[in-house]
């Protein structure tokens, strides 16, 4: 399979509509969340739909994938349903947890889906091992491993890129540099600011593409996954983006300008490529309002999926503690 | 901004009290200063530390990169260079991360050394469960710095406590770690005047009874309170201890109740096996055996990830009733012994 | 070089019953692999996995660079997508590195993920003092990872154990944890060739006795057994439980021993306070207290960093006169007690 | 001061007394060993000699050290006692740490001597610490933290490499390479072998140098510390060099030839420099002869010191647990 992206329309219009359901679905979030309905922390992706959308492209139902705390957009992306995701974050037996984990801890096994991580950088190593499984097992499998620019703080990214590297694992590492960890500015938390420039202290080959854009990251991410998939070793994919809401729901924000946000949200995901299919007549108005109908109703019917969900009964408190047997 | 804001009004929050508390630290001792996660900038995951960098500045509020390994022996390090470092870890959950450098570095160096050098180092984190943040985000392992020899362990849950236990912290020549309850921060209270300080070395008994004493700490008093309000209603009068300290034990405080209740029940939000009641369960029975008419209880948190679904968490975590009940099967056994 | 060398004599030494365990699994179970520190070209630090490479290839006996963590964690990680990981951490003293892979991920995913995933992985560490290497590295702290829910923690005191426990680990669906002792890797022992598996759910008694119950898990059994033999020079019948499995623990087999001898003295190595040894005293507290005629009682590690000059180090760990004497101050409390 | 060394005669011949010191030292602490006088790990500097005595040449009084637990070179040539020393090895009351560290933790408050630390990585961040209070309190002082090519691997490295660079502290990293992590070569752990290059990764000026060669190593820490003193920030120095013997007294030595150990043997740093100065005229073999003399004089008092020490009383055992006072 080539590199080169189907531009047909069909496809276009998939990329959009994959982020607009993101978008509205977390925009349903944020109404819960104001309405108590959804509790703890809320790590929205407003502004970096483009990351996941465009990565999942590349992947197969075969790979894998190893997501944040941050991580609605991946789950969705990657075709976790959204009836099981909302009631997973109102914590419902529905979920697809259970309602165990909630927000950051979306798991799916049909999809390989190997969790919301809520440790930074605590699922680097998870990935490096996912990978390290599917080739002893001989699974021509790519793992996609997302993380944060604040993981790469953090030992374990070193620990982890250097063990890919080495052992030439099938790992798609892909950094989501909004420029913040929390309020920290990349620039305060890291002496060399240039991300993918990292992957070459481990001879991993690294690059750095505008993560705002949905068509760089596919055809990148693309890229990458064949360099893996034929047996190249590991990939590093820096995506540039920017989080335009808090951290988790709030925050004074007072780590960054306004400006700064409203200048980024001029450069939206959503809001470019939309434009550009328009300018290029790829797109017309109906289309849009369709898929952002579309999107609403399925949202809407996942809300009344996860508000007809039923509690874990307090009896099964401890199932699952241990497991009786290895599910397959 | 008000640095002091609240100081002086009548009732000021945990919160509060542990932001004027480091706010005096800083004042007061120019070795002093602030290390971690987003404490400068964003003003602290707890909004603990709001403010202070407009006060004090970048070098003394500083902000750290996600590297817990590295600012936490960061800190040990400019403790043996002179300094009076107060590391926060945002909490207890990511301190794993840092717990090698705590137990092979910061608990050890000075006993290794043959006592040439000291650790002066203050280590704050947040603890504790029920804010709906599931399995990674609400573990309670105080309990296990409360195991390494060389620290002391503190676990404030007054707001006069907050106040006035980092002071004391700092003065110690010894790491000392400060772990905060997440859900005691919005708690307030009037600070009495006349009171300017406090020890770290005593338990302290936090309301008379003679039928039965609750032994618990952070969290766990409140709810012990709770407990006690249910208890009175039936007629039975709970003695109520705070921990304080988690490390060293004040064992002493403790028997002289038992010995006077003969009945105790120790609340732990940890997981029962291995926690923290375990210790002061089996020290009682060592100790005070006679002295007890009935076997002591703990009520502690059941042995799972904390799920985030609300009515699970709950059901995870020892709660008033539970604290109640145990209580009362201890003075009422043919009611209510299981 | 003979692989399974001592298979078929009569004796075999406790790190070869390991490396014939080992050997076992990766011929069994294709899926099978070992990961780790030094394992494989240099044999391993205690030699247990010695010419498994040349065996087994570097595929499946693979050398891991100095990354606990990122190692720890590719073990579960390769558990979650079909392998059986035995992962191997040179020491417990290095786990600590990686326990936040261990905690929040190995023994929290299966839970957490409303068991859609388990973590089938097996991981082999050695612990605990008396090697004259100081304090740094000679932790027992596996009474820490018995506090946490989702693992198993098993503790091979015997050959017997040594060789057959980790079958049963890699049949478990679930993280085990195996710690050997760095003491017993040379102590050896006959197999019986009618035993071809063990448990890893019961404690075992492993010496009968009516005047004092000793338990103890690891080295400690050992220097139960000498205790054991100082007090019947004196006539004082001890009974000896092993408890193999740190968690969950084997309370029944304990209280039922209890109930017979009526005292018990609990050994370990690790520091007091905190200790596993203060979870199982405060179980038979809790559960056995009207069993006893007298306070539980312990013999633990002293609460210091372990020293190397080897006279402090014997100092600093429990001996096998501390805990006779502990026992017969609980026999003969006339004369014994302190 | 500048970075030139001075050639003369004298201080050459302090470099090669220095290295003698330390080899004889040693080769009585085997014999001790055998003996069951120093028990536990025992790792010699056997052939690493020319790092510690070149680096240390280059630091102050003032300045600070964090060593390994292979750092009986490193406490020779900073310039802790050989009697004291030996004393702590044997575990006796008038070591420098009263016999409670022993080989592995070696501490001395006197040249700031921050300890022999035995969880590989674990002294990077307490130097980072140490400097960081040094240019806090004023001091231009400069921490030298010694590491060995397995530590590169940990986690640790590179939180402390980022952080030392971000905040552009007082350090110098030196990286004892001696291509092996016990029985791990650096081949088969670090997907990058250019140590060195991985300073790229911080912004930190890194630099590779003969660690068999002192004067080398000299020059280099010289000019890497007048950096540092003259505010520059953090610089990374990589000591390629090679460990004579096993690991700790004994292995299998499985992981390497035989072939290749007497090939480095022959590149020794004191054999080299010897005969160097011997071709130069800068040396005759009476000096050698003296020195060598000399150092086994001082290492037998040192010995007879430490057999005529006593053992510290158990009931001591608690002390400094706590401190009672933060000694100054
Ligand atoms: C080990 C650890 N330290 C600290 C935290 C608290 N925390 C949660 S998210 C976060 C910021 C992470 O930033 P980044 O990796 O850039 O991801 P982003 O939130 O920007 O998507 C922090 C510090 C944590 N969860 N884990
Ligand atoms: C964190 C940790 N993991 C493993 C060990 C066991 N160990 C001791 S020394 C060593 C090799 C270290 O190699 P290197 O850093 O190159 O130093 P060298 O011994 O070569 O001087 C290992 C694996 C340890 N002490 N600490
Ligand atoms: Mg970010
Ligand atoms: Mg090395």
């Amino acid at each position: 399979m080539s590199a080169e992206i189907g531009l047909d329309h069909a496809h276009l219009h998939h990329l959009l509509r994959q982020m607009i359901r993101i978008r509205h679905f977390e925009a349903k979030c944020v109404e819960l969340y104001q309405a108590q309905k959804i509790l703890g922390f809320l790590h929205l992706y407003d502004g970096e739909e483009a990351v996941s959308v465009g990565v999942m492209e590349a992947l197969g139902p075969e790979d894998a994938v190893v997501a944040t705390y941050r991580e609605h957009g991946q789950a969705i992306a990657r075709g976790v349903g959204m009836d099981r995701l909302m009631a997973e974050m109102l914590g419902k037996a529905e979920g697809c947890c259970l309602g165990r984990g909630g927000s950051m801890h979306v798991f799916d096994r049909a999809t390989r889906f190997y969790g919301g991580n809520a440790i930074v950088g605590g699922g680097l190593p998870l990935a490096v091992g996912v990978a390290l499984g599917d080739k002893m097992q001989g699974r021509n499998a790519v793992t996609a491993c997302f993380f944060g620019d604040g993981a790469v703080d953090e030992g374990e990214f070193h620990e982890s890129m250097n063990l890919a590297a080495l052992w030439r694992l099938p790992v798609l590492f892909v950094c989501e540099n909004n420029l913040y960890a929390m309020g920290m500015a990349l620039a305060r938390a890291e002496a060399e600011t240039d991300i993918a420039r990292k992957a070459a202290g481990y001879r991993m080959p690294g690059v750095a593409v505008d993560g705002m854009d949905v068509i760089a990251v596919e055809s990148a991410a693309r890229h990458a996954v064949e360099e893996i998939r034929s047996g190249g070793g590991p990939q590093f994919l820096e995506c540039r983006t920017y989080r335009f809401r808090a951290h988790s729901m709030y925050d004074a924000q007072s780590y960054r300008t306004k400006g700064e946000v409203d200048a980024w949200r001029k450069k939206g995901p959503i809001v470019r490529f939309q434009g550009w299919l328009r300018e290029n007549g790829l797109i017309n108005d109906n289309d849009i309002c369709r898929f952002e109908a579309e999107a609403d109703a399925e949202i809407k019917a996942a809300v009344l999926f996860a508000e007809a969900g039923t509690l874990e009964p307090v009896e099964e408190l401890e199932r699952f503690v241990t497991m009786e047997r290895v599910p397959t | 901004m008000m640095p002091t804001a609240g100081a002086n009004s009548t009732t000021i929050s945990y919160r509060e009290a542990c932001r004027q508390a480091i706010r005096d630290a800083l004042l007061s001792d120019p070795r002093s200063f602030v290390m971690g996660e987003d404490i400068g900038r964003y003003g602290g995951c707890y909004a603990v530390t709001k403010g202070l960098i407009d006060e004090f500045g970048e070098e003394r509020i500083r902000d750290t990169p996600l590297s817990e390994s590295a600012f936490v022996g960061a800190g040990i390090g400019a403790a043996l260079s002179g300094m009076r470092p107060i590391v926060e870890i945002m909490t207890v959950n990511f301190s794993l991360l840092a717990l090698d450098q705590i137990v092979n570095n910061a608990a050890t160096i000075p006993h290794m050394s043959g006592g040439q050098f000291a650790v002066p180092l203050v280590i704050r984190m947040a603890t504790g469960g029920g804010r709906r943040v599931a399995a990674q985000h609400s573990h309670s392992l105080e309990g296990w710095y409360a195991h390494i020899p060389g620290l002391r362990v503190l676990a404030p849950a007054v707001v006069e406590d907050a106040r006035y236990m980092l002071a004391a912290a700092l003065a110690d020549p010894n790491p000392v770690l400060i772990f905060e309850h997440v859900m005691l921060y919005n708690i307030e209270a009037a600070l009495d005047p006349n009171v300017t300080s406090v020890d770290i070395e005593r338990a302290k008994l936090r309301r008379e009874g003679i039928d039965v004493t609750l032994v618990a700490y952070g969290n766990g008093l409140q709810k012990a309170f709770a407990a006690a309000d249910l208890l009175a209603a039936d007629g039975i009068a709970a003695e109520i201890i705070d921990l304080r300290v988690l490390r060293p034990l004040d064992t002493a405080t403790i028997l002289a109740s038992v010995a006077k209740t003969r009945r105790v029940v120790i609340v732990d939000e940890a997981w029962r096996s291995g926690s923290l009641a375990a210790e002061i369960g089996m020290r009682i029975a060592e100790e005070g055996f006679f002295d007890l008419d009935a076997p002591p209880r703990r009520v502690c948190g059941r042995e799972v990830p904390i799920p985030y679904a609300p009515h699970l968490e709950d059901a995870a975590l020892p709660q008033p009733a539970d604290i109640a009940a145990a209580a009362r099967a201890l003075v009422q056994p043919a009611k209510g012994r299981a």
